[in-house]
């Protein structure tokens, strides 16, 4: 059975870092990939430094799942864009690699993002709801969306003006519509805010949304959708320790509940009806 | 001239290509050649020298609710429960991919009851398709209400239940969390087990920070990873001078030097476990790298340090 | 405006100017007077408030051989082996210094019969200088064989054995080698105690890979350090589900989050062990750190967050 | 009572590299201390750098036991340098140090070498033996012997001559006898058969021995200064995770059989006829 997805080499590599750079709130940064195949736009990579990965409390010590944003070049010299919050252990050490830095990578893993024929009949157009560092995977997809000349519009929703920094070079402004939660400049409130606005202007028949962020925005991107009976595909996190189905550690609830999804092989990209929440794991 | 020793070894009656498995439901062989495609089931490249299957039980688990993981200092805490597809499930869909396997298969499995541990084995045997079983013992038995592994005599008189009914060897997997595994391990042997394996994951939690309440779904878990090595190395040397049966040992191998340790600490075979999860083809590496180790000491095989003068 | 928050406790009637306090055997105040000067005794220097002695037995002790500690990842093994000047040594050469100290004293004791047992704590209550003791139960009872801190039934009446021989409040530090350290604790309040404390070292080896022996003199240790908090969390967490005594939780404290975390689990005070090899005023730190992240919870003292509502 | 050696300031404090360098096969750097007390030749301080110490393994972990080998400048800039022999996690990191990165030490810590005339009433000349990277506390002590005019005669023995490259520096040539295991200079053998040769040939009447290095080389310094009925001084080591007395760790067996010596504070430098043995901890 020829697979649907690329292959990834068996193991995990060892990479250089091409570029480096803090672009807003995010950190943004280029890896050379001479190995792998090219990834599909919602698939991720797990990351980790070398030769170290870890600090004095002994963390970060697994890998960390990053969606790519883009990717460029070829196989045998693909340049992969990564963007990083850094919220911890992980993500902050991942956030301090320069130029010339080594680094593991293992993947591309995970569904990518459906094309939008796959999930309607007769798609009219693409809709992308982005929140923080979940814009990373759409911006991989608007790109393919957009040479393959689909209609796209973009919605991205960012806390303040400095964490929308990545916009630009990632999205250009066409067609793309921000939101602020601290009014900052765009609307001054939630991306979902926007959405629900445009499903409810627009004649939403042949509308399909792709969405990544906050567990609380794709929650209700489900919601609004299901209510708008718009199609919605979601890019999910989860604590992820392998990312090749190996720890069962990603697991999200089914809809239709029969156990759980492993997000890192049956997702992050994930048909909203598929799953019983998207606020998974949010602990307490 | 040969760089690294060679590492062919046999375990209970099994030939192994090295003395490097990995740990029960840290490696999904059939995910894996999902997505690395057949390369991940070739000769050359499988990353041990058999395969342990996820724990099997009768009926098809769900496993645990989110988070069933969370990462502690170089370690890691897990409460996956243990999901798999039953019986049924493993034997109709699971064994017919494993039978391609490059390896032999040991099939871990768990149970209530000493006849529940029974239907297993038996119908594992009839597939013809294991080279030896696993028995997962950290479970409440539901008569006794006595987790197994934690009683010596609970174990002792399930090993005697299951002897004589399979031809295959049986390896009990030991739990950490007694005051005394060496105990438990005497009574296996005594019971008739073919061999330990040592350590499952020690009871642990987190607390997240944000939160405030446990990390874990479930409100806890179990602690693997290098953090737990000196634990399993401490356990490994207990055992070993209380039994003669072959001890797998398990518990933060990351590399050969900590793979050598569980060797030289009495372990015949050594398991790798959470590092899989840091890289899929570390169990490669990790045989690689000991052959290196025991060539840097002078042994040219395996055999020759399983021989060499006791220290 | 308070920046952090106030952190003045009360434990079994003796005022604390906060939870942190050090974990018995990894710290020697006096040691430190003599390196340090007398700066070590400021009371606005003194990094803990409370000082645990060391663990005290009737007879002197000169300890375990070298090595009696080995680093392993994010953790330390050691085997020291209790060296310590005796009863008569501590009272005469060492409590007349530790009278000196700026906070309370709790000492640490451990004998191997109730009657051993009562004549320390006997002797260190006349003295008038302990607040506390802490009775260590990780020694066999030279009667009954068995590690008393292991056995429920024992703990039990040794506390009972205690309780009504000594005014001071007793606590018992508990032995993380055990199946169900609640069992323990949940007998160690039946029979008496004040307060239990925990976790204790777990037990563990490190191999030399040089020798390929123990890199441990006496063939094996404790371990200690951020890599057993995750077990400590637990532990902390179940007992607390079981006992309504308060709780000393320790087991890699390194900052104010993990000793949030210990607080968070049910423990009143933390006790910091380790953390104070790589730093002598950690203690200092931890609580400065502690206090801060009371503060950003919206708690503007120790007092607050205990009564906050249980989520 | 007045402190008999420098009270280090209580708790940890920040230092900066101001240089480092490899010198042979040694790495040598240069801390600047701006809080701590001049120390005493033989003292040693405990290491670990900031803000990280430990890697994927979660070594190095605790702080790392190193003699200082020269220090200069004055109380509040302290110019204190260091040479590492990289065996292990700890001081593979040290070694990594650059110019300008922080670094995190406690002390100065232990017994100093004694002054000649504390160890003998009418003491007529030192002799010190240093091996490998024991060479270090026996720099700082000679520069000391010299600066007080006291005739100073120093052994030295290493594997090769690489080893030999911070010799130059640290001890300039007088007076000074190397040894070299691989015969690749000097005397082609162990610097304790210089020792051997110089007290059977002269007078040893007077002499003090003062001796820093790799445990065998010290028990042979023992032996032969105790058959020769010359005092002698041993710099030892041993495994330290506090170096401040905390951890009763850095046990060292008394010579009469009362018990172990704390060598962190009883020691470094101890009396030859004061322990057993001077193979410590030698496992195995
Ligand atoms: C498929 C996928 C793609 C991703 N792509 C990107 C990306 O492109 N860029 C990027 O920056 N990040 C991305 N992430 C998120 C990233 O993997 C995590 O932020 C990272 O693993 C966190 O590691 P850390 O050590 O920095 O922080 P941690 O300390 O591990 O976590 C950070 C914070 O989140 C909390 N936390 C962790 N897990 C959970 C959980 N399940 N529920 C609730 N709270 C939790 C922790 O308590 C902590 O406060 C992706 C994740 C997945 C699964
Ligand atoms: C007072 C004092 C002063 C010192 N001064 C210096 C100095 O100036 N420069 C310098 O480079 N080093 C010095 N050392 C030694 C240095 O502290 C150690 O080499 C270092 O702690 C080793 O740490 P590591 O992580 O590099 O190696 P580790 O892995 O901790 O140890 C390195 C090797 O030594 C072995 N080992 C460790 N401890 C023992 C032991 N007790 N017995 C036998 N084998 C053991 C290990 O197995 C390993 O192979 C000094 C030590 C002391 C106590
Ligand atoms: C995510 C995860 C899942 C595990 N699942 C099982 C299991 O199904 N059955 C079992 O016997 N052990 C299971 N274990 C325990 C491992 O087999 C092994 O005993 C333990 O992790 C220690 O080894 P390590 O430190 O190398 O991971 C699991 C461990 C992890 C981390
Ligand atoms: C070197 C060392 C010595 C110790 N000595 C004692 C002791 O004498 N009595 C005791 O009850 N606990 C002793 N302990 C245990 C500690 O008090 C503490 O319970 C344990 O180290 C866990 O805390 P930590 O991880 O913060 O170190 C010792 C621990 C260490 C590391
Ligand atoms: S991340 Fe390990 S199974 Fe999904
Ligand atoms: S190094 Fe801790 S007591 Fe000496």
């Amino acid at each position: 059975m020829a697979p649907d997805r690329p292959t990834p080499p068996f193991g995990r590599r060892a990479v250089e870092v091409r570029e480096a750079a803090a672009d807003g709130g995010y950190r943004i940064f280029t890896l050379v990939d001479r190995e792998g195949p090219e990834p599909l736009p919602g698939q991720f990579y797990m990351l980790c430094e070398a030769p170290e990965w870890s600090s004095i409390e002994g963390r970060p010590y697994l890998p960390r799942a990053i969606s790519y944003a883009r990717s460029t070049g070829r196989e045998g010299e693909l340049l992969l864009e990564f963007l990083i919050d850094d919220v911890g252990p992980g993500t902050k050490r991942l956030g301090r690699l320069e130029k010339g830095d080594g680094c593991w990578i293992t993947g591309p893993f995970g569904n990518p993002f459906s094309a939008p024929r796959e999930i309607a009949e007769s798609p009219a157009g693409a809709i992308l709801v982005g929140g923080g560092i979940g814009i990373a995977p759409l911006a991989a997809f608007r790109r393919s969306l957009i040479s393959k000349g689909f209609p796209t519009r973009t919605l991205l929703g960012f806390r303040d003006l400095e964490h929308s920094g990545a916009v630009e070079s990632l999205f250009g402004c066409e067609e793309v519509r921000l939101a602020f939660e601290d009014g900052s400049s765009g609307h001054h409130g939630y991306v979902t805010d926007l959405l629900e606005l445009l499903l409810e202007r627009d004649d939403p028949g042949g509308a399909i949304v792709y969405s990544c962020g906050p567990p609380a925005m794709l929650e209700a991107v489900k919601k609004i959708c299901a209510s708008a009976g718009v199609p919605a595909e979601l890019a999910l996190e989860s604590p992820m320790a392998c990312g090749f189905g190996a720890c069962f550690g990603c697991a999200v609830p089914r809809a239709d509940g029969n156990g759980y999804l492993r997000l890192c092989i049956d997702g992050p990209v994930v048909r909203s009806e598929e799953i019983a929440t998207a606020l998974v794991g949010e602990s307490g | 001239m040969k760089t690294t020793a060679s590492l062919p070894i046999e375990f209970c009656g099994i030939e192994l290509s090295s003395p490097v498995i990995n740990g029960s439901g840290t490696y999904d062989a059939i995910a894996s050649r999902r997505i690395f495609g057949d390369e991940a089931f070739a000769s050359e490249n499988f990353p041990f020298a058999a395969f342990v299957s996820k724990t099997i039980t009768e009926n098809p688990r769900a496993g645990n609710p989110p988070n069933r993981i969370w990462e502690t200092p170089t370690g890691m805490i897990n409460s996956i429960g243990l999901p798999n597809p039953g019986l049924d499930g493993f034997v109709e869909d699971h064994l017919p991919i494993l039978a391609e396997l490059p390896v032999p298969l040991i099939v871990s499995v768990m149970a209530e009851t000493p006849e529940g541990f029974t239907r297993l084995v038996e119908r594992i045997e009839e597939t013809g398709r294991a080279s030896a079983l696993e028995l997962n013992v950290s479970c409440p038995n539901v008569h006794s209400g006595l987790i197994v592994g934690e009683q010596p005599t609970e174990t002792e008189q399930l090993m005697k239940h299951l002897k004589g009914r399979t031809e295959l060897p049986l390896i009990v997997k030991l739990t950490p969390n007694v005051a005394s595994p060496e105990e438990v391990a005497v009574a296996a042997e005594a019971g008739g087990a073919d061999a330990v394996s040592l350590i499952n994951t020690i009871k642990a939690t987190a607390i997240d920070p944000v939160s405030g309440s446990p990390a874990i779904g479930a409100g806890s878990g179990g602690l693997s990873g290098p953090a737990v090595r000196p634990v399993a190395l401490q356990q490994v040397r207990a055992i070993r001078s209380r039994v003669s049966i072959p001890i797998i040992g398990m518990g933060g191998v990351t590399d050969g030097e900590s793979a050598l340790e569980f060797l030289l600490a009495g372990a015949s075979l050594v398991a790798v476990g959470t590092e899989n999860f840091r890289d899929p083809v570390a169990g490669r590496r990790i045989e690689r790298e000991l052959g290196a180790e025991l060539t840097r000491r002078g042994f040219d095989s395996i055999g020759a340090f399983c021989d060499r003068p006791s220290s």
